[in-house]
């Protein structure tokens, strides 16, 4: 129990990671895209808690909200829209995909090999930081993120909405019926 | 609270992207706005801009000024790129008109389209923390896309948005994670901080692994070897004016950040960068100018040549030099004109459905057109580099740099490369000078305003081959503070 | 009187002068007589200038004080700063300068006179052909090019003449151009020239790096004062002299048609005959022996280059000459005889008997071109005809020519009293005085076949039967007085122009006039060696003898009507006697067994070796060298071009690759950005990381 | 041992990246395509978010914010470009689009 | 008379032909056009004639200079100004324009108009590469002069002219480019120094007499390497032996006056480029290169003479006889002294003049008959006679005859050559041997013989415009023969001032003729700094 209570963050991170990659696992090797797109959403939610472990709490509800509401949602549309009753028979992997394989594993010995260079301290954080805002009371993760986010932050923000202007006509021009 | 004088700042972005939404409404309002007007709406408020903005640098008393916490900066060499992405997209739209009239698709979108996603290379011109650059890449990038396949009835131009859009997310995704490598390596995205820390930083793995894959992303979008696969396809298979504008103005702002990032950020690691980006240049250089060399489709081969340019390009990039940087803001600019004839006059040719697309289609155009052919030929030997254009100096300048850093022999590649462009850039004068064709119609020159806009680069390739001081001034404005 | 030479340079002018207006200014606008009257004028103008100006030197204070009189008409060549070995860095200029000093006084007057008559004898020659006035403007144009070359002061001006020349008989030869063969020969001599040329300028070349000049008076006054200057190391293993002084000669082979540069000689009788007389027997091929004589100083100080000269003139001499007796053409006849003659002129110029080869230059000039201009008249009479198996009996057609054509045959046969006999023995001498034995006795042999095949000519052509065509025999005519008089000019000449040269020390004038000529070279004693009065005698009593055997037995075997016919008139009146001459005559048919037999089959033998091989290598020559031509144009066209394309191929052959890896797939593209990101990262491990 | 680093959510963010790419690379159905594609924005999240912790610095999270607004973009721009494909050619498989090539 | 940019009228006044008539006249007026051009290039031709008498033999290296600043920022400005041998050229330049206009008469109707505006272009283009005294103009000339003759060899030229065109094209790109580098590295070396180099801290410029003060002192490895770069550029122009492959082609497809102004002045731009960049700026690896240049240049008149012997084209065997003549060119520069250089330059005179005029005379026949092979003549003296004349005047004058120009450049070039090294002369010497010997072969082939083919019967002799345009170039033959003093008076300051710069022996001996100051460059043109 002491175990559990000395080491439940451990463990929760390890199970969800788990999930996580084993949704992407999924997500990739699925034959009906249905299926991968639930197994994407388990990764996305797993993520979300991966990413309240690192007390970012808001991130991880936008995560939550925007990929398991709208992204998510927007993929099952459009699987219905094209219901591809028709997949099944043909194949699911391109013919270069040993190659991708043998490719990932390299980049996966290549990047291990720079990772185990760097040693990072144990975890030092200090949550405060996260969580508390000068001058404001009983402030949460929410608002230390909103602070930074409209001061220091402010520009990319701006230039986000045009971003999501541009995403908008995009979807709309393509996707509209002539 | 950051102050409000600071967003005068930034006025002509903001113009730019109201324009945009503006056109945007009028379009979608009651019949909307016709492809003329819009197109017109369109120049005028990239005129305007341009004003803003140079009085924006009028009032600057400073030569580099950081707002908004450090994420936006102003200087000459922003104001030179921002000058160059304006220049460039008003040419486009000229590009654009007739070309719209013939597909016959909504034109204030395209025009929208086109407007914001200059916005964001103005905002990439002047971004100064990784973030701010990125987002503003993505919305560059993300209006490309839909740009590109927005003939959505062609399957060319179907296919190459899709083929731009996959690789693109991808390769933005890499970019990303290198971002986020370096992130996590000095912990803050501001450049000028980011190269304190950095220097800190030494012998951190994460730092090189972070800006080399910054680097892969980067060079997908200035499209250098290996990562020019999308180039090809997306030239041929994109709406004409699309492809014009892609190989100008998203090449030049993504050397913008590159320049940015590499000199700024990056410059205490440029003994380790120097050596990679001459290996990807050369490589480069070699494998645009081989792979144009059997092009028969001309829109191909100008997309292997603007490859090749690419790597030309790096080439001053890798001096790190401020004539290095001079140098690549010159050519970038001289590139500008002559690209965007040279599609002009493909454009002109152009009948619907994709003909006037294989050099065939130019046999005996000396005969038939004068005009067109003369302007042909003069990009043609700007293209190949030789005086008395804009194209010649710009190489010029870019070897010099090289010679001065001591990467002579990437230079020796460059000559030698160029030596070889010239055989198929003038296969094409061959065909407009030397050959005859079946057909003799002159063709008509209606689109008064393609024929300007041609004209006019014409006449600036011209301009910047045998006056070209003012504009290397110009380009002398922009110091980056970087390391020797 | 005096000032007269100052004149000097329009000598050579003249003639060019007559060349431009019949060449160019007055090209076919006027008749042949008015054509005649420019080329003769200008030729006898200079011809008596020349006298003048020869009379007004002699009169002058330089050549009391044996200098030459020098006159520089412009700078001409100024060609900057060179690095001599004599004095250091100098600026090395050539003059268009003239000299007369004695030894040009006696070219000028040869070439001049001699050139004179042969132009009006051509006048006549040349009546009924077409191009006459393209033949008289190259016969000015040769006789200019003759005088610079014998006039120049510096060897510069000499190769000007020298090579203009050259280029004159190539065209004069070549002037029958319809034909084949003409032009043909005409290249070979240039060409053959040329090769000799080469060693020519390469004798210049090494003067110029020796002494930055080419000038006479600043060179050989030098040398011979102080020698060391020329003895120093040269090439090959010469000595500077040497290498010079073979260079030279290799140049006067060529021009002076010596072995193994003496082919294109014979062939040169394509052109009409006054050229050969004037061309290829009295001036051009003098030439060479003339710049030998002219560079005295540089043989002297070279005994082994000078024995080597001999050697070759003598060898020459002899070889010429045997082959003389084999020919049937009149004019091969005396090609051969040229050639021999001026092997003559080398073998004394080598042992350095340099006054006894210009001497018989002189009488050579004369006779020879008599002979040549003897023999046009008999062609001109026979239409064309030059073989003398079809002449004989022409005696009676053509006295004058007879006449004039056996005088010229005694002087070169050196019949006492004549010029070729002084002229001859005075060689002969040198060679004997000298202690060259085996010369001498080659110089003797050649005299002896010298006398018998001219004596056969003058036989087989003028006395016996008319053995041509009857339409020939028709028309066959004495020439008009313009070719009869050059020839008694000549003939006069070749009588007289001996005893300028009396073979007693003291009266020879000749000898003593030339002398100033001779450099005197500092601790060398020149030719001169003290011979007893019987020595001379003795030499002279054999020469004459050698000339008299060699007529006589000519005589004998061609003679009178050679053939039966005579005998039978002989048996018809005395029978007795026949028998007595029959014995007699057993002699004659063992000389015909032995002496000539031997010397006809050697004679053929020859003839086929100089037709066959000698000329064969010549030609072979020149088809190895077409060959090589070929090849390299092989070579050119799929070697050094062959990479270039290559080049290009395997660029076209990488382009079409790189299309291929343009798979169009999207899959493809991603994996190759995949391994472009893998790439990069290990290339920056690789360079970086070790 | 147990205790959870950096390095951990480095390993699992590139475990994703890795697959992500996979996917892009050899899968021939389009959808899935861009799924993959928004499995590699996930994993730079991972990256950004473990970072901002390790340095204790927002911009990382403010970043991944960001990041996910892109996502959506990119996905809404790209399933309409998904959308206009399967219209022109009936299938969602990307071989069929190779017309351009060479 | 120096106020008055007498070198930029000459340079431009084709230019303003060829803009005139490409703006001005319709393709349809071929007679009009024909006239208009050769008019101004006969004026130019008049204009440049007084420099002859305004240049001063005696007064500094360079004159009649003109100087502007162009690009300030990079210390590049608009320098003209000629020195004895430019002036030889300019007039050489301007005469065979004179003439190749006058050839094409006849010879071109297709497509006049664009015909005669590539020729003037031409025309500027070779103008301005002898007259330019900044580098980077220089080499601006010298590309652009490329364009131009690429589309005359291209649109007017024989059966393979396209490969011809762009095998000249690429080849000379190759080249030039190459040598593009050579000039930068100069550049950085006068100004702020270049990797590895320190600079010499001058004021960044371009002009080629500042180069040439500098020349000395650039250290001998960086020498080696901007000498690689100048041989290739210039080798390939001359051509010289290996790279020569590109003149064949070129001559054989070219239309007469293309073939003309490229043996003319065009191959002359490759020797110029050496005696005035090469040898003056970079004695130390001139130096070094003596024996290797000097090889290539032997090997060239050997080889040339051979090939050209083998040859059944006409106009091929004079573009062979070219790379032998220009080999003896190379071979006396190369001699570095007094002779072999002032022969060298005469040479390319000579070659310009004798060259020229045995392509128009092939021309001339070549009109007639559209023939060039030697064995469809014969006994051609007999129907053309003066025209038969001619052409063994200008033979002769090929092959060396004294009296004839060809004489004195190849006699001081041998001189020069056997001083250097005596067997270099021997070499050379067999050269003129096989010159009389092909040139003498093919002229007896065409010429001598009987008059075997019918076709050749009709043939006329020279009209009133040939012999115009021949005379000039015989006359000059003569004259250059007979009494070179004039020009040899010209080139004597800058053959002097060359031989001193290259060659310490004469360094002492040679009073170094007055360096002209360098233009001052702006200040600006820290330009290259940093």
């Amino acid at each position: 129990m002491d175990f559990l209570t000395a080491h439940g963050a451990s463990l929760l991170f390890y199970l969800f990671a788990a999930l996580t990659v084993g949704g992407a696992i999924g997500v990739v090797t699925l034959r009906s895209p249905m299926y991968g797109a639930i197994s994407l959403l388990v990764t996305f939610l797993s993520v979300a808690v991966l990413f309240l472990l690192r007390s970012a709490e808001f991130v991880g509800m936008v995560q939550i909200f925007v990929y398991g509401g709208g992204i998510m949602v927007l993929f099952l549309f459009v699987i219905m829209l094209v219901n591809l009753h028709k997949l099944p028979d043909l194949k699911l992997f391109h013919g270069q995909s040993p190659f991708v394989v043998a490719l990932a594993v390299a980049l996966l010995a290549l990047f291990s090999y720079f990772f185990v260079h760097v040693n990072f301290p144990a975890a030092f954080a200090r949550p405060e930081v996260f969580t508390t805002v000068p001058g404001v009371a009983a402030s949460s993760n929410s608002q230390a993120v909103a602070l930074s986010l409209f001061q220091q932050q402010l520009l990319p923000f701006e230039i986000a909405s045009v971003f999501l202007l541009v995403a908008m006509i995009g979807a709309v021009v393509l996707g509209r019926r002539q | 609270m950051p102050n409000l004088q600071e967003y005068l700042l930034l006025a002509p972005e903001i113009l730019l992207a109201t324009a945009g939404l503006l056109l945007l409404v009028f379009g979608a309002v009651g019949r909307g706005m016709g492809n003329r007007d819009s197109a017109l709406v369109t120049v005028v408020s990239l005129v305007l801009t341009g004003g803003v903005l140079l009085r924006v640098h009028a009032v600057l008393n400073t030569p580099r000024l950081l707002i908004l916490g450090g994420s936006f900066v102003l200087d000459g060499f922003s104001f030179f790129m921002k000058l160059l992405v304006l220049v460039a997209t008003a040419l486009t739209v000229l590009l654009s008109v007739r070309f719209l009239e013939e597909g016959n698709y909504r034109a204030s979108e395209y025009y929208a389209l086109l407007l914001l996603a200059a916005s964001g290379m103005l905002f990439m011109a002047s971004g100064y923390t990784l973030l701010t650059i990125w987002i503003s890449l993505e919305t560059m990038a993300l209006a490309s896309y839909v740009l590109a396949g927005y003939f959505k009835r062609e399957r060319r131009s179907n296919e190459a948005a899709l083929k731009y859009f996959i690789l693109g997310a991808m390769s933005s995704g890499v970019l990303l994670y290198g971002i986020s490598l370096l992130y996590g390596a000095a912990g803050t995205v501001q450049l000028s901080e980011l190269s304190e820390a950095l220097r800190g930083a030494q012998g951190n793995p994460l730092v090189p692994l972070g800006w080399l894959l910054l680097l892969a992303g980067l060079l997908f979008k200035v499209a250098a070897v290996p990562f020019h696969v999308w180039t090809p396809d997306v030239y041929v298979g994109a709406p004409t004016p699309v492809t014009a504008w892609l190989a100008v103005a998203s090449k030049a702002a993504s050397f913008a950040i590159l320049l940015r990032i590499f000199y700024e950020g990056l410059g205490s690691l440029h003994v380790e960068w120097q050596t990679i980006i001459a290996i990807i240049s050369v490589i480069t250089m070699v494998w645009g100018n081989v792979a144009a060399l059997t092009q028969d489709n001309v829109k191909r081969m100008l997309a292997y040549s603007s490859i090749a340019h690419a790597g030309y390009i790096l080439i001053g990039v890798l001096a790190m030099s401020q004539v290095g940087l001079w140098s690549v803001l010159f050519y970038l600019l001289a590139y500008t004109f002559i690209t965007l004839g040279v599609f002009g006059t493909v454009i002109l040719l152009e009948r619907r459905e994709y003909a006037g697309e294989t050099c065939a289609d130019y046999a005996g155009l000396a005969r038939r057109s004068p005009f067109l052919a003369a302007m042909m030929l003069l990009f043609m030997v700007a293209l190949t580099g030789i005086p008395p254009t804009g194209g010649f100096v710009g190489k010029f300048y870019l070897f010099a740099a090289a010679v001065q850093a001591g990467w002579s022999w990437v230079a020796v590649i460059g000559v030698l490369t160029s030596a070889i462009s010239l055989y198929y850039y003038f296969r094409i004068v061959l065909y407009m000078y030397l050959r005859d064709s079946d057909q003799t119609t002159p063709t008509p020159l209606q689109a008064p305003a393609l024929v300007g806009a041609i004209a006019f680069c014409a006449l600036a390739t011209l301009a910047l081959g045998i006056y070209p001081g003012p504009f290397i001034e110009l380009a002398k404005q922009s110091l980056l503070p970087m390391l020797p | 009187m005096n000032g007269l030479k100052e004149l000097l340079w329009v000598i050579p002018v003249l003639p060019f002068l007559g060349a431009l207006l019949n060449g160019f200014l007055l090209r076919g606008r006027i008749g042949k007589k008015a054509v005649a009257a420019i080329a003769c004028g200008s030729v006898g103008v200079a011809a008596l200038l020349g006298l003048l100006i020869i009379a007004s030197y002699l009169g002058s204070p330089e050549h009391a004080a044996h200098q030459p009189f020098e006159q520089e008409v412009y700078s001409w060549v100024s060609s900057g700063p060179l690095l001599t070995a004599a004095d250091g860095v100098k600026n090395f200029t050539v003059d268009m300068g003239f000299q007369i000093d004695p030894l040009t006084c006696v070219m000028l007057f040869v070439v001049t006179f001699v050139g004179f008559w042969i132009h009006v004898y051509s006048v006549g020659y040349m009546a009924h052909e077409d191009g006459f006035q393209r033949f008289f403007t190259y016969l000015n144009l040769f006789m200019g090019m003759m005088l610079l070359l014998i006039l120049g002061n510096n060897y510069l001006v000499m190769f000007v003449g020298w090579e203009g020349v050259g280029l004159c008989s190539y065209l004069l030869i070549g002037f029958y151009y319809k034909e084949e063969f003409p032009p043909y020969a005409g290249r070979k001599a240039f060409i053959t020239n040329r090769v000799g040329d080469f060693g020519f300028v390469l004798g210049l070349f090494a003067l110029v790096a020796q002494f930055g000049t080419l000038k006479y008076s600043e060179i050989f006054p030098r040398v011979a004062a102080n020698p060391s200057l020329l003895l120093g190391p040269g090439h090959f293993g010469l000595t500077l002299a040497g290498f010079i002084g073979l260079c030279l000669f290799i140049g006067a082979m060529g021009k002076s048609a010596q072995i193994p540069l003496y082919v294109w000689l014979p062939d040169a009788m394509a052109g009409p005959t006054p050229v050969s007389a004037l061309i290829h027997a009295a001036t051009m091929v003098t030439a060479g022996v003339y710049m030998v004589v002219r560079s005295n100083v540089i043989y002297q100080l070279a005994p082994n280059i000078g024995m080597f000269v001999a050697v070759i003139g003598g060898l020459t001499a002899i070889f010429a000459a045997t082959i003389g007796l084999a020919q049937t053409d009149i004019k091969k006849v005396l090609a051969y005889s040229t050639v021999s003659q001026l092997g003559y002129m080398f073998l004394a110029a080598g042992l350095g008997a340099y006054t006894a080869a210009i001497f018989h230059l002189m009488t050579h000039a004369f006779f020879k071109a008599l002979l040549f201009l003897g023999s046009g008249s008999v062609i001109h009479a026979m239409g064309g005809e030059q073989d003398m198996r079809k002449m004989g009996g022409l005696k009676k057609h053509l006295p004058a020519t007879y006449r004039t054509f056996v005088i010229g045959s005694m002087a070169i046969a050196g019949v006492p009293g004549l010029a070729g006999f002084f002229s001859k023995d005075e060689i002969l001498h040198a060679a004997a005085a000298g202690g060259h034995w085996t010369l001498y006795i080659i110089g003797l042999i050649t005299a002896a076949l010298t006398a018998f095949y001219m004596f056969r000519v003058v036989n087989l052509t003028f006395h016996g039967e008319f053995r041509g065509t009857h339409e020939q025999e028709h028309h066959l005519h004495e020439s008009p007085p313009s070719m009869t008089v050059p020839l008694w000019v000549l003939a006069v000449g070749a009588v007289i122009s001996g005893f300028v040269g009396l073979p007693v020390e003291k009266w020879n004038v000749f000898h003593h006039f030339l002398q100033p000529v001779v450099y005197a070279v500092a601790g060398r004693t020149t030719e001169g060696h003290e011979a007893s009065v019987l020595f001379n005698v003795i030499l002279i009593a054999v020469a004459v003898a050698i000339a008299i055997l060699g007529i006589g037995l000519a005589i004998r075997l061609y003679g009178g009507t050679r053939g039966l016919a005579a005998d039978e008139a002989w048996e018809r009146r005395m029978p007795a006697v026949r028998l007595l001459f029959a014995n007699k005559y057993y002699v004659d048919e063992l000389y015909d067994k032995t002496v000539i037999g031997g010397t006809w089959g050697l004679a053929r033998l020859l003839y086929r070796f100089d037709a066959g091989i000698v000329d064969g290598l010549v030609n072979g020559a020149r088809n190895l060298t077409v060959t090589v031509a070929m090849i390299s144009g092989y070579f050119d066209k799929y070697v050094v071009d062959g990479l270039v394309n290559l080049t290009a191929r395997i660029l076209d052959a990488f382009s079409k690759l790189f299309r291929r890896l343009q798979t169009g797939y999207v899959s493809n593209y991603a994996l190759v950005l995949a391994a472009g990101m893998f790439a990069l990262v290990v290339v920056y491990m690789v360079l970086h990381r070790g | 041992m147990f205790e959870v680093t950096t390095t951990h959510y480095l390993v699992v963010s590139f475990l994703l990246f890795a697959i992500g790419i996979f996917g892009i690379a050899s899968r021939k159905n389009m959808i899935t395509v861009l799924m993959s594609i928004e499995l590699v924005l996930n994993s730079v999240n991972l990256n950004l978010v473990a970072f901002s912790y390790q340095h204790s610095d927002l911009t990382g999270q403010i970043f991944s914010i960001f990041t996910i607004t892109v996502a959506a973009g990119e996905a809404a721009v790209g399933l309409g470009i998904l959308i206009a494909f399967f219209r022109l050619r009936e299938t969602t498989t990307l071989d069929t689009a190779s017309e351009l090539k060479g | 008379m120096h106020n008055v940019p007498i070198l930029s009228i000459i340079c431009y006044l084709p230019l303003v032909g060829a803009l005139l008539i490409a703006f001005g006249m319709k393709s349809s007026q071929g007679a009009l056009i024909r006239k208009v051009a050769t008019g101004f290039v006969f004026v130019d031709f008049l204009l440049s004639l007084p420099l002859w008498f305004l240049f001063d033999r005696n007064g500094e290296l360079f004159q009649f200079r003109e100087s502007a600043p162009w690009i300030q920022s990079l210390g590049v400005r608009y320098e003209f100004g000629i020195d004895g041998i430019a002036l030889l050229l300019v007039l050489l330049t301007t005469l065979l324009g004179v003439l190749a206009f006058l050839s094409s008469w006849t010879a071109v109707h297709d497509r006049e108009k664009e015909y005669y505006i590539f020729l003037l272009l031409l025309q500027t283009g070779m103008l301005g590469v002898f007259m330019a005294l900044d580098f980077f103009l220089f080499y601006v000339f010298w590309e652009v002069m490329l364009v131009p003759m690429y589309f005359l060899i291209g649109i007017w030229g024989g059966p393979r002219r396209l490969y011809a065109a762009i095998k000249f094209f690429l080849y000379t790109l190759v080249g030039s480019v190459l040598m593009l580098l050579g000039i930068l590295a100069l550049y950085f070396y006068n100004s702020s120094g270049l990797f590895g180099w320190k600079g010499l801290g001058n004021p960044a410029s371009f002009s080629i007499p500042q180069f040439h003060q500098i020349g000395a002192s650039i250290p001998p490895d960086l020498q080696f390497w901007i000498f690689l770069a100048f041989f290739v550029g210039f080798a390939i122009k001359v051509p010289m032996f290996p790279f020569h492959t590109w003149l064949p082609d070129a001559h054989v497809e070219a239309p007469t006056a293309g073939s003309v102004i490229l043996a003319g002045v065009l191959l002359k731009m490759g020797t110029y480029g050496f005696v005035r960049f090469s040898l003056p700026i970079l004695p130390h690896a001139t130096l070094k290169a003596l024996p290797w240049v000097a090889g290539l240049s032997l090997i060239g008149i050997i080889y040339g003479a051979l090939v050209a012997m083998a040859q059944k084209d006409m106009k091929k065997l004079v573009a062979y006889s070219s790379v032998s003549h220009l080999g003896f060119v190379m071979l006396g520069m190369f001699a570095l002294n007094g002779p072999g250089l002032n022969g060298s330059v005469l040479q390319m005179i000579n070659h310009g003049l004798s060259t020229g005029a045995l392509f128009l005379l092939v021309g001339v026949i070549y009109e007639r008959r559209h023939t060039r092979a030697i064995a469809d003549y014969g006994g051609i003296s007999q129907v053309m006679p003066l025209y038969a004349t001619v052409f063994l005047i200008i033979t002769m004058s090929s092959i060396g005859l004294p009296t004839l120009n060809g004489f004195i450049g190849e006699f001081t070039i041998l001189v020069g050559a056997f001083n250097r090294v005596w067997w270099w002369g021997v070499i050379a010497a067999l050269g003129i041997v096989l010159g009389a010997a092909y040139m003498l072969w093919m002229y007896q082939r065409v010429f001598f013989g009987p008059l075997t083919n019918p076709d050749n019967r009709g043939l006329k002799d020279l009209n009133r415009r040939e012999i115009l345009y021949l005379a000039p170039l015989i006359i000059l033959c003569f004259w250059i023969g007979l009494y070179p003093k004039p020009f040899l008076a010209v080139l004597e300051k800058p053959v002097n001032y060359v031989v001193a710069k290259v060659d310490p022996t004469y360094a002492t001996a040679v009073a170094a003729a007055p360096i002209v100051p360098a233009a001052t460059a702006t200040p600006a043109a820290a330009a290259a700094g940093e």
